[in-house]
């Protein structure tokens, strides 16, 4: 799987996203600069997470007018796959490329500490390695996790199976009580239509070695490279 | 701003009379504005340190592992693998009243450009805070914007903070402390340091563009606060973290070439005391023109730019053939760089604006004249010993209460608000372990990290107190299984010129001093502030409790091996040092009793040592599950905090020693660990072998059925309410309404 | 000339900030306080002498970046 | 009542954010664009009848709670 990593200015968590691929490629990604404007051939595009621009005026605005976003909006509609890990899920949905929209926390802090993913959808180029109910542990650090979209779109992507992953507590339970952030149903990770595009918030790739407290991260790239292995 | 320089001039830029006369000797004439603002912020206490260099000096700061200790931008020591660990601490508590939110992010982005301009990429974050009581009304205000701002600086540039403390005192109303610690990463032949060198070389300035921010900041952060204080406020400066994280980028892109000869931040006073010590440190001269220097006002005048301490800004001497390729590297992260003077044969510094020779000043004498005071001191009586001291409210609710009390309860409230997870490299976070542990990428090497220092006990007694800072950092490292390897350090105090507050000043320095030396752990870096006390309405004044804070670094060659503080089920619990039961000065004293009294516990720095080695040794071996030194709170406090971390339960049984059993389980005795082993008894034997008092206290629950702490009277104190009385609070504390939820 | 965008939450998406700050309010004994809705301001220096068109373009600038019209609206002014 | 309160920096003050909106609105073609400067703004509602004291009362929220006087100023103003 050749995977691609867009350094944008801010971006803070693309080590942490080149370490977890390589774990489970074996092969160093691609980082690619926000300025490049043609992509190499690739498998999968990465957003990492981090203050895209500071965060400034709302988080991931700006980097969603860069000139790669063009690119990455090419190869998403010619079918490639695409991965935004928080600062990477606000710039998707800022760029269109997933619906809705991520607010302040309702709590109005940043929230740094682990969370508990309820698996909504199974067999995608995502989530093969989990099936639908699995739960996983993943650290969040965020303070505009805050999922919102109107009703139509919620009905949607409920309806389509287009919600990836929901807050949750150890045992699957989801409700008000294992809601970080306020997030819509919920809502941790969004897919497109075309399930190959997916935004979450919390970080996957920094729960990939038993060192770090464990590898409940790792399923996503094992799976990506299963899927996605040319 | 047209005023005669004079005498009065000068005093109000904080000069004493003395001074003065020794920069008209210097000069040989009247200063320019500019140049007595240069004198004024280069003889200031925060870049001078007049009253506390003939101490320091006193501080142990070599040993074998030393790359370079104090007199750089930070320290720098060997962790093997030809790397080394860079770090250092800060102060920003001036700042932080004023302007909490800002005061504090400030704070953070200057010790993270102390790091990196030698060459560190930062890999993490710490930070010492100090409050005032939870009962006075400002004190939620402080919390809230420091914390946020922390946060919110150190989550932006992407360092990952790892640890800290924080104390509550109503010593710390009108001032509290803000102190910052990064620690980077640098091959050990890639260190970067500030001398210029090279006549003719150009000086560049790359970062964020001037403007009027905290002009006389560095002053400011030297005199003590008054009613003026509201007065002083359109100092404060507002940090960019985005800006800085491009500069994190582009220095040590910079810094894989060989462009660079000589690099220094621009901290307090900015461009004037970069440029004197990059000039001063090369023994060479410097011009600057300032009409280069990037610009965020218009009509800023010389003196205004000379003393901006706006943020976000480097000043570098590069070699003259490389001044593109450094150019190319700061364009592309879309950073200020220009080229604003050169280096000079001439000795002096000499700034230049809009045709004018705005200051011309001699750096030897800048330098070596700067003033050095050896201020009277008085020794601090010494506290009487306690006599006995009753328990009015037993075992279990001392304990309850205790860890829920603000010294002691949960600080998950604030890390939850720190990034510690960022990098992916982080073994143990705030809470799991004595020490954070941090893993080098790319390497197996950890890096153990904590800042420590019981500001109770230093009042009562200084030197005790300063030793006790060092011997619990050390203490806090050995419990993780690293090897302490040295410190930095923050030295906050009152007003110096306050012949107690000087004593309190050199007995601190000194019992640090001795810890040092008996523990091998010296001193690479550091941070003095002086002056933090605050006038109140009639005229007197409160100074804060000394506090010197001390940030302590140890190696682990794997991270692997790294143990935390988390009880695991059906183990042994073993007690390594002596239980006296000494109850001065200790939290349960002032929990139950409401008294800060007594002398602090005594230091026994031969067993400190003996027994943290032999800790060490026994981690290494692979015997130990989890450890946990015993502090604030006492023993009972310790094992509460290990069984919640763990999650379980322990069932404890200690034989009547003769001793009150409140003095048994609260007392604040030094020197001591937990440590929970399969088997005990082999362990107690290992101790004894080396002539180190262990006992077994118990042995943890079997998995599965956890009862929660039973003493040995047999009452059952349920980790349920343990749990609950420690998460309590913070959070209601600091956001009583809950979080806003949908 | 000088041109203020003023951005605020759609109607029916929550605003925990103004929430927040209406409920900081009445703790402080501010009473009278009833909805409160938080927003952003942006004050631009334009190079552009027609009010008219300095309106357009700061309209085509709230749509393309300083307004997300997911979950915002905006409103632009000339000032001066 | 509705007041509206509108808070900035004070000149002077770095605006780390106006700054970056003015690049990127640079980036994205509005080359007419000069000087940013980002601030907040609060909408409240008051149960006040009196244009006068509504607007009083505004300001001494602004001064306890919605501007932050060491860096900020504010402006409050009656919207119906
Ligand atoms: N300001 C802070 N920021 C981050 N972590 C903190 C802070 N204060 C305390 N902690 C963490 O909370 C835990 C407990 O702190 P403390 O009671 O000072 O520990 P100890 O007494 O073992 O040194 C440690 O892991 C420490 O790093
Ligand atoms: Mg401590």
């Amino acid at each position: 799987m050749r995977a691609g990593i867009v350094v944008f200015p801010g971006t803070n968590r693309e080590r942490d996203m080149a370490i977890a691929l390589q774990g489970a490629t074996g092969t160093q990604a691609v980082m690619l600069w926000h300025r490049d404007t043609v992509l190499p051939a690739l498998d999968l595009v990465v957003l990492p997470g981090g203050f895209s621009h500071g965060d400034y005026l709302r988080c991931g605005a700006m980097a969603a007018h860069s000139p790669i976003m063009t690119a990455v909006r090419s190869f998403a509609e010619a079918g490639g796959h695409v991965l935004g890990v928080c600062n990477g899920f606000q710039i998707l949905t800022e760029a269109g490329l997933l619906p809705g929209a991520l607010l302040r926390n309702a709590g109005l802090r940043f929230l740094s500490h682990d969370c508990h993913l309820r698996v909504e959808r199974e067999g995608t180029a995502f989530t093969r390695g989990w099936s639908a109910g699995d739960v996983f542990r993943a650290p969040l650090a965020h303070g505009d996790g805050n999922y919102v979209a109107d009703r139509e779109t919620l009905e949607r992507l409920d309806g389509d199976g287009l919600v990836a992953f929901r807050y949750s507590d150890a045992a699957g339970r989801v409700d008000a009580g294992t809601n970080p952030n306020g997030s819509a149903g919920n809502i941790a990770g969004v897919f497109s239509r075309n399930l190959r595009v997916l935004g979450l918030m919390p970080h996957p790739e920094d729960l990939v070695d038993p060192l770090m407290g464990g590898i409940d991260g790792k399923p996503l790239f094992d799976g990506l490279v299963q899927a996605l292995a040319a | 701003m047209i005023r005669q320089v004079d005498q009065a001039l000068a005093r109000e830029f904080g000069l004493t009379p003395d001074e003065y006369q020794n920069v008209l000797a210097i000069m040989g004439r009247a200063p320019s504005l500019t140049e007595l603002g240069i004198f004024s912020v280069m003889w200031s206490e925060h870049c001078s340190y007049k009253s506390s260099r003939a101490f320091l000096r006193t501080l142990p700061t070599t040993a074998p592992w030393v790359i370079h200790g104090p007199g750089e931008n930070a320290g720098v020591v060997d962790i093997g693998e030809g790397l080394a660990a860079i770090f250092k601490m800060e102060s920003h508590n001036h700042p932080s009243f004023i302007e909490p939110y800002q005061g504090a992010a400030t704070g953070v982005g200057g010790i993270l450009r102390d790091v990196f301009t030698m060459g560190a990429r930062p890999i993490a974050n710490l930070n010492a805070l100090r409050f005032g009581s939870p009962d006075n009304p400002a004190t939620r205000r402080i919390v809230d914007g420091v914390v946020r701002g922390i946060g919110g600086y150190g989550n932006c540039v992407g360092v990952p903070t790892v640890g800290g403390e924080v104390n509550f005192h109503p010593a710390y109303d009108g001032n509290p402390l803000v102190n910052a610690m990064t620690v980077g990463i640098a091959r050990q032949d890639r260190i970067f340091l500030s001398a210029a060198a090279g006549i003719g070389n150009p000086v560049v300035y790359v970062g964020s563009r001037t403007g009027r921010d905290g002009i006389h900041g560095a002053t400011m952060a030297s005199a003590e606060f008054d009613e003026d204080a509201q007065a002083k406020r359109p100092t404060v400066q507002v940090g960019d973290p985005f800006v800085e994280k491009l500069l994190i980028e582009a220095c040590l892109e910079l810094m894989q070439t060989d462009a660079i000869v000589a690099i220094q931040d621009m901290g307090a006073a900015g461009l004037t005391s970069s440029s004197v010590e990059m000039a001063g440190k090369g023994a060479v001269g410097i011009d600057l023109d300032l009409d280069a220097v990037p610009q965020r006002e218009r009509g800023m005048t010389a003196y205004e730019m000379m003393l901006s301490e706006s943020q976000e800004r480097m000043l570098m001497v590069l070699r003259p053939d490389r001044t593109e390729v450094a150019q190319a590297i700061f364009e592309k992260w879309e950073l200020d760089f220009a080229i604003i003077g050169t280096l000079t044969d001439t000795g002096h510094i000499v700034v230049r604006h809009k045709g004018r020779v705005e200051a011309d000043i001699p750096l030897g004498p800048l330098a070596e004249q700067a003033p050095l005071y050896h201020r009277p001191t008085a020794p601090t009586p010494l506290r009487e010993p306690l006599g006995p001291v009753s328990d009015p409210v037993g075992i279990e609710a001392a304990l309850v209460r205790l860890v829920g009390s603000p010294d002691c309860a949960s600080r998950a409230w604030i890390w939850d608000q720190y990034d510690s997870t960022v990098g992916g490299q982080t073994v143990r976070r705030p809470g799991a372990a004595d020490a954070a542990i941090v893993r080098v990428e790319g390497t197996r090497i950890g890096l153990a990290l904590t800042t420590d220092c019981t500001p109770r006990y230093v009042a009562a007694d200084a030197r005790t107190g300063g030793a006790q800072a060092v011997a619990e950092a050390w203490r806090n490292l050995t419990a993780t299984g690293a090897r302490p390897l040295a410190i930095t350090d923050n030295l906050n105090f009152g007003n110096p010129e306050k012949p107690e507050v000087m004593g309190q000043f050199a007995d601190a320095v000194s019992g640090m001093a001795e810890a040092c030396l008996a523990l091998d752990f010296p001193v690479v870096s550091g941070n003095v502030s002086l002056y933090n006390e605050t006038r109140a309405p009639d005229g007197s004044t409160v100074s804060i409790l000394p506090t010197p804070a001390i940030g302590g670094l140890g190696v682990l060659e794997d991270a692997a091996t790294a143990v935390g503080l988390a009880l695991a089920p059906d183990l042994d619990l073993v007690l390594i040092g002596e239980t006296a039961g000494h109850l001065g000065q200790s939290l349960w004293l002032r929990e139950v009793h409401g008294l800060e009294d007594g002398p602090p516990p005594p230091v026994d720095l031969v067993a400190e040592r003996r027994h943290g080695d032999f800790v060490r040794a026994r981690i290494a071996a692979g015997e130990v599950a989890a450890c946990h030194d015993v502090s604030d709170g006492g023993l009972l406090v310790a094992i509460a905090e290990m069984a919640m971390a763990g999650d379980t339960g322990i069932a404890l049984d200690v034989p009547q020693s003769g001793m009150a059993p409140h003095a048994y389980w609260f007392g604040e005795d030094q020197g001591r660990y937990l440590l929970a082993v399969r088997d005990g008894d082999a362990l107690i034997r290992a101790a004894h072998a080396a002539g180190i008092t262990a006992r077994k206290l118990g042995q943890s629950a079997r998995s599965g059925r956890n009862t929660g702490l039973i003493l040995s009277s047999g009452a059952t104190i349920s980790l349920a309410r343990l749990l609950a009385a420690h998460a309590r609070f913070f959070p209601e504390f600091m956001d009583p309404a809950g979080p806003v939820k949908r | 000339m000088r041109v203020k965008v003023t951005v605020m939450l759609k109607e029916g998406v929550l605003d925990p900030q103004g929430k927040a700050i209406g409920h900081a309010l009445h703790t402080l004994g501010f009473g009278e306080v009833g909805d409160v809705r938080a927003g952003r301001v942006i004050e631009l220096e334009l190079d552009e002498t027609d009010q008219g068109r300095a309106l357009s373009r700061a309209e085509a600038m709230a749509q393309r970046l300083l307004a997300n019209s997911v979950i915002e609206t905006f409103a632009a002014e000339v000032l001066a």
